[in-house]
């Protein structure tokens, strides 16, 4: 007799997702929205989209939405959050729109305290807008914008957003995790149900840095995406929980 | 040679794009003018893209038209957007791979193509929009092979370009394909 | 209720309240830090929200996440601080969210003063964020006239589901004048807001969506054009303006805010002389009153637009009149205010502007 | 005949031929069919050999666009 | 040099470089992309600054730095990242320093889309930012055309010390045509930058600020008419336009950009049908010509202004036109080209636009 | 017979200060006038004034200067630095200016590790706007937007800025000090050349947080605010060295 | 009663704004109408500072007016800004403890107040501006002592109830000091 | 009759009469005149006792507004 094990989650829509064949967003959109379902708030839930290849979320989350400027998910978020505290509010941003434009609404979210959750998705490039350098990008990384591979002394290096985050006081739980193997996959689903979990129990500020891929903007198969992440990515932002103030 | 106005459609990642920039770069060699613009519909990723290419021996002025006097369609999604925008006496060359019905529009010449057949026989499918490109210029005759083998070599650079005869071999088999056929236009 | 003195800024933030604010998003500018500062300690002593941004850009992004919750919410700054907003305000005029921004005006460009001007007229009625938005936009001439537009601007905003600014000179900001809180406000009958994002649980079977993205062309086209029927509606239906000694002028003055207080005065002294100086004072600037210059008699001499700016709202002027009368303009700019006298002698001197 | 552990269905239109499924299959059942496209112009998947899965769902889990369903023999 | 096919956005940038550009800082933006993609590439190279700044609010402020310190500065982005930009665009037009932004507008309002549009004449023209102060803005129907006027730019910025931004709409910024980088360019004598901050040890004696703020009224209101004094002298010197079939038109199309060399198209259509109307083809959009309007022969039946948005443009050739002649509107928005045919049907069925 | 021991900077400028009675922006100002002295860069030198009391510095630091839009001191400081790379470049910013609005602008100049140096004054408070509740304001500290005292839940932590930009990587020196008395002055004083002189060698980003006054907003006399940046300020940021490349 | 354009000006810290605010306040409390804006100049942060009040049966239409009819001044710096702006038969009253001059405007009568010594008498210089309210009143008769009484227990509150008793001993000092001198105004 | 160790001026024009020189000076010789005001109506500082002072420039040092001048004798 058969079971089913798997099957898309009815955290998702039936609209198709929009990202190129292999990216990760679309395995972490799964968790999110398989976390939504199991916690029983998708209905209480607003999603914030930002901008980025995640700028259509709003149509894949199947919950309400609302679409920010790029940049500005956070500060839609406490907007919502303060008026509706009952409901589970949370981004899904990118890492040029929340490390680079989004900075300080995220930061000053996270130092507020604002209790809403940050899925933040680090692929070391701008992938809509076709792989220029973000932040994020690593040490001689070749993007649009460093045709050379990112250089410390002319760039600067990778910006740290959980090591820096961590250092902020109204940061409830704040953990990387990354997606390239089903171990990972199945990691970082347990983070992001924390996440949520903190939410619903009003602690606080939570983040989960996903450790992503850009097969098209970094000119690789999916697979060799995958194994990339794993070598090149993890090093430079290593896993880990940084922050858990439910352990403290 | 009088003002074209050229149409190139087809999936993401068929060669659509370098179709129609190979025809103005080729027109900006021979010391005409050549006009390219992309459009990405909201279904950019996958999916179809089309461009319009215009070729002139005047300044061009809108670049946009409402008829194509070439229609190049490499799948039947863009085919049936566009076969309702076709020029008096315009020509249609369709990708009869991936169309395989005949088809007949008033006032043009329709032929259609088997360019992935071809391709893959020439062991590389990549290479089914330059059988296209060969059977368009069989029957346009608009540049010279010299012109095109420049730019495609441009195109190839130093990294492809060990790809310059397969190209040059799908162009000539896709001239040879019209050749066969005994088809005529302009 | 009697009169009491009050200043505009505090008087903006009162009628707020009265108005059904649920909730403030902003950061402090001069010379409009009363407001916030008011709100700060009244509407959380209610339970509603007050929260104080770390920036422009960050504010308006929170009243674009709150007007999308279906919310009343507001925010106000000055000139520099309004011109961050511009990107979000595009935005929430592009997802068609109801909100109340108030604008005082400070000198500018730049950094500037903070001496009271009218320098943002422009700003307010031509955007400066992206794309064919509107703004409906009042510009008071008093205090009491500032409480009675705060109190139904939440109700149009909603009516409309579009932005409302209210847009104010610094002085009527920072002046203080004897007002009355209950003039009462125009009934209107508000639409549910069942397109707020509450959760499908408040609206089972609906996803509710706010959002400015449409990247179908052909979908976009759409969207603008309903946009502009909307406001070709807002236009028939809330244009508001004043003609004041309309009798049988021989010159009409048109100027709004505190400048059409101080022709006013200029009026007087002029009529004392035997001088009839008629007024179209716009309290709505988008829309534009248009309509006024009709009442205009044939037989004027000319149309003396007058600003504390250096020219901005001539346009309005100029597309209004049509080339029907002369028009001249006179201007202070930087936070110098004019005395009536000067618009006297700007009338007596009356000289057509070259349309500029 | 013995009835496998595991048994997985495509929801080919969906397919966007990444090949990580293909990559992540312990068992190494799933290949990619280069002859056959999908509306989208996808080169979609399939099982080579259905009688070797084991149902752990590591294909699902890697896949970003949700084409896969699992079900397992209990 | 012989013409090579060249994509708008890069063209732009490869003529900022022969212009003599310092220095880019940016933040990227579909449609323009390839403007920061190649000057990356190439400045660095040359040992000049290229640098993608955190945010277009960033990015402007760097501008800001690097033109007060007397370098040939540009940036580049398109409708929301201009927005965000307003703030600091109207501080360097207050300080008076000179750089040139690069403008590729797509479809708005809000997130809109990436396709091409001229939704933001408002937002290039009537600032956005606060206070009294206009940009220089150029509105190139061609690649070769915007080449020629890039080359120019950093000039007309120096030499008035204001900046100077190069409008295009996005369908010219992606497009690719047979260009020519050779054509001259006019000479200007240009001033020596003694005002530069580069430090005392460069000019002794005398420290240079760049500044906005004057909290003096008389101070900054005498600032405000200085500008203006500026803005009229760079009408005088710098309006561009172009008469399209001027001989004795039926009808006068008026139109910039993308949108004119579809209009040419039409003309040309219409030619063939016996029917021969003329265009006004605003080149600079400030200052706007309303001169050519005075050479419209009084015997048309109207002026049609066609737009890639809802009626922006309108506002100046409504007062430019100043109620001499019917004017008619014709746009399309988001992302939407008309093919010549419907500017064709649009002069037949041309109808009388009410005033707006 | 008589020698100077102390007299009136020449790194400042004849005009009166605009600051109220008593303000320890006064004191900054003398000492980083000093520096520029001492280090024999006045005259290569360019001041980035912000917005905040501190506006008018452009009048005061004697060698040139540029006023920025609120909070982007840093991205023109970064606009002059990378066209004039043997200039001095610095800012001078207010709590509000570096820690709320420019936020992202500071912390992406010290992710890049700008060769420029950066006064930041901590004084827990907006003080040119008239005394709204600032990012640094500490909890209970009634301000005029915060009128009961800032209140963790509803208003967020002080926000830590020494703290979190030890975690950057381009930060090459950043010390918190304070000017309460004479001992802390001359320290402060240390400091400030310090990162003055990094910047001469051309290490990276150099920041000295100073923990200031402002007696009026807070509702004190000169005398008194010193004594409460000592008692009530300096607990909430103790001074130190944060980070200092030359020492690693 | 008609209209009346005031003007006040002094050093910051004087009491200049809150003396024009008693006025605007009184006139709201008698249901006639205040209108009170204040003047910063660039030297905000000491220096001075000015404010304009009108008090008027009728709506008020001009904020701002070219003269004062009533120019109340309490130091010299103030008295040379204002002095030319003064309305035919206006009222010019001025801190003659900081300007030790007499002081002639035409066609207005100019009375010196010593309220800084009067105030230290009383042991709190910061009641002048009181002095001066009880000098201007007994000239212009503007309001009564319960209306003025009632605003300033308003300003003070509680926390500063206790200073009610010598802020009316200040007004009473202004009026004795102006009955001494036995000049009538309007 | 012996010489201070030190000797301070004041530029009066520029004091805001602060008095954090007058809380600083370890000598506590300072005061302020409330007397005189100058032209910007502060009350400025004083020196009671002029033969005590050190020379040890905390006033100065804590002066916002460098009024402050200090010399020592040498
Ligand atoms: C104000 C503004 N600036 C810039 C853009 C252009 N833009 C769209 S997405 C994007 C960056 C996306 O990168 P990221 O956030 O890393 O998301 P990803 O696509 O990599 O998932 C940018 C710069 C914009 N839409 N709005
Ligand atoms: C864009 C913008 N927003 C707000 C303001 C108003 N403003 C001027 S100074 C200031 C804050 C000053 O506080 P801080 O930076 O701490 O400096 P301080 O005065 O305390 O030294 C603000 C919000 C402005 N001028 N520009
Ligand atoms: S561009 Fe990169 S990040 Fe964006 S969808 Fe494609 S692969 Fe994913
Ligand atoms: S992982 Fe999913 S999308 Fe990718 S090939 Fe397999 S089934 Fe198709
Ligand atoms: S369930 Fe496991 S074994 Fe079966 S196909 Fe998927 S990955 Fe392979
Ligand atoms: S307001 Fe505060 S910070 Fe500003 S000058 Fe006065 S005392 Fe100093
Ligand atoms: S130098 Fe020292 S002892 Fe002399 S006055 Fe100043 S603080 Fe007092
Ligand atoms: S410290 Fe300076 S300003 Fe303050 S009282 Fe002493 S001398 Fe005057
Ligand atoms: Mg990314
Ligand atoms: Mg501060």
């Amino acid at each position: 007799m058969w079971e089913t094990k798997y099957e898309k989650s009815q955290g998702l829509t039936d609209t198709k997702l929009s990202y190129c064949p292999g990216c990760a967003h679309g395995i972490v959109h799964k968790l999110v929205a398989e976390t939504l379902v199991e916690l029983d708030i998708l209905d209480k839930s607003i999603a914030i989209a930002s901008v980025g290849c995640s700028v259509f979320s709003y149509q894949f989350f199947n919950c309400d939405a609302q679409q920010a400027p790029h940049g500005r998910a956070c500060a839609l978020a406490t907007g919502v959050k303060r008026v509706l505290p009952e409901n589970i509010v949370f981004t899904y941003q990118g890492d040029g729109d929340l490390a680079s434009i989004g900075i300080a609404e995220t930061i000053h979210a996270a130092n507020r305290g604002e209790n809403i959750t940050v899925i933040f998705i680090n692929n070391a490039i701008y992938g809509m807008t076709g792989g220029q350098m973000a932040p994020t990008s690593l040490i001689g990384q070749k993007t649009t914008t460093s045709q050379d591979g990112r250089v410390a002394e002319v760039h600067g290096n990778p910006i740290k957003i959980s090591e820096m985050f961590a250092t902020i006081g109204g940061v409830a739980y704040l953990e990387r995790v990354s997606v390239y193997d089903p171990k990972h996959v199945i990691n970082a689903k347990k983070a992001i149900k924390k996440a949520f979990q903190y939410q619903k129990e009003k602690r606080g500020f939570t983040m989960i840095e996903v450790v992503s891929t850009c097969p098209v903007n970094w000119g690789m198969t999916p697979v060799d995406a995958m194994k990339w992440a794993k070598s090149d990515m993890e090093p430079e932002y290593p896993l880990g929980v940084f922050k858990d103030k439910g352990a403290e | 040679m009088d003002t074209k106005n050229i149409k190139v459609a087809g999936f993401g990642g068929q060669g659509v794009m370098m179709f129609g920039q190979v025809l103005a770069y080729s027109a900006t060699k021979d010391n005409i003018n050549g006009l390219w613009f992309p459009s990405y519909g909201p279904e950019t990723r996958g999916g179809t893209a089309n461009c319009s290419v215009i070729v002139s021996e005047d300044t061009i002025n809108s670049p946009v038209f409402k008829n194509a006097d070439h229609l190049v369609v490499f799948n039947l999604p863009s085919l049936d957007k566009f076969k309702d925008h076709v020029a008096k006496n315009g020509l249609v060359l369709y990708n009869s791979s991936l169309i395989d019905k005949d088809i007949s529009i008033e006032n043009a010449l329709s032929i259609g193509v088997p360019i992935n057949d071809i391709a893959t026989e020439l062991g590389n499918i990549k290479v089914a929009n330059m059988v296209m490109m060969g059977a368009y210029l069989e029957l346009t005759h608009l540049f010279s092979d010299e012109t095109i083998e420049a730019i495609i070599k441009k195109f190839l650079g130093e990294r492809k370009a060990n790809l310059l005869d397969i190209n040059k071999e799908a162009i000539e088999a896709g001239k040879a394909f019209i050749r066969k056929m005994e088809v005529k236009y302009a | 209720m009697a009169k009491v003195l009050m200043k505009g800024n505090e008087a903006i933030a009162l009628a707020a309240i009265k108005g059904g604010v649920d909730a403030f998003y902003g950061y402090p500018i001069t010379p409009q830090n009363e407001v916030p500062e008011y709100l700060s300690k009244h509407l959380l002593a209610n339970g509603k929200v007050f929260l104080q941004a770390e920036s422009e850009v960050s504010a308006i992004n929170m009243v674009y996440g709150a007007a999308g919750a279906g919310k009343r919410v507001m925010t106000s700054s000055s000139s520099p601080g309004i011109a961050l907003k511009q990107e979000g305000i595009s935005y929430i005029a592009a997802a068609e969210l109801p909100c109340v921004i108030c604008s005082v005006m400070r000198g500018g460009p730049g950094l500037g003063s903070i001496q009271p001007s009218q320098g943002d007229y422009y700003q307010a009625t031509r955007g400066g964020g992206n794309g064919d938005y509107q703004l409906i936009v009042y510009a008071p001439e008093s205090i009491q006239e500032t409480i009675d537009i705060m109190k139904d601007a939440f109700n149009i905003a909603d009516y409309y589901r579009n932005p409302v600014m209210v847009l104010v000179d610094g002085l009527i900001g920072q002046m203080m004048e004897s007002v009355d809180f209950d003039k009462p406000v125009k009934e209107r009958k508000l639409p549910e807001k069942d397109w707020a994002t509450t959760g499908t649980l408040n609206h089972p079977g609906r996803r509710n969506i706010a959002n400015s993205l449409y990247l179908d062309p052909a979908e976009l086209e759409q969207h603008n054009i309903d946009l502009q029927k909307k406001y070709k509606r807002i236009k028939e239906n809330e244009t508001k303006y004043e003609l004041i000694n309309f009798d049988n002028p021989e010159y009409v003055i048109v100027a709004y805010g505190t400048m059409a207080r101080i022709c006013r005065s200029a009026i007087q002294m002029l009529h004392e002389e035997g001088i009839e100086v008629g007024m179209i004072r716009p309290i709505s600037l988008f829309p534009y009153p248009e309509i006024a210059f009709d009442k205009i008699p044939k037989t004027i001499k000319g149309i003396l637009t007058c600003e504390l700016s250096m020219g901005q709202m001539l346009d309005d002027v100029l597309i209004a009149n049509n080339g029907r009368h002369k028009v001249g303009f006179f201007g202070r700019a930087g936070g110098m205010l004019p005395d009536p006298e000067e618009i006297v002698e700007a009338i007596k001197n009356f000289t057509e502007r070259v349309v500029k | 005949m013995k009835v496998p552990k595991g048994r997985v269905t495509f929801n080919d239109e969906l397919c966007k031929g990444c090949g990580l499924c293909v990559e992540y299959c312990p068992t190494h059942i799933l290949y990619q069919d280069m002859k056959t496209l999908n509306k989208a112009g996808y080169n979609i998947i399939k099982v080579s050999e259905p009688d070797k899965c084991i149902g752990c769902a590591f294909c699902a889990m890697m896949c970003p666009d949700s084409v896969i369903k699992v079900e397992v023999n209990k």
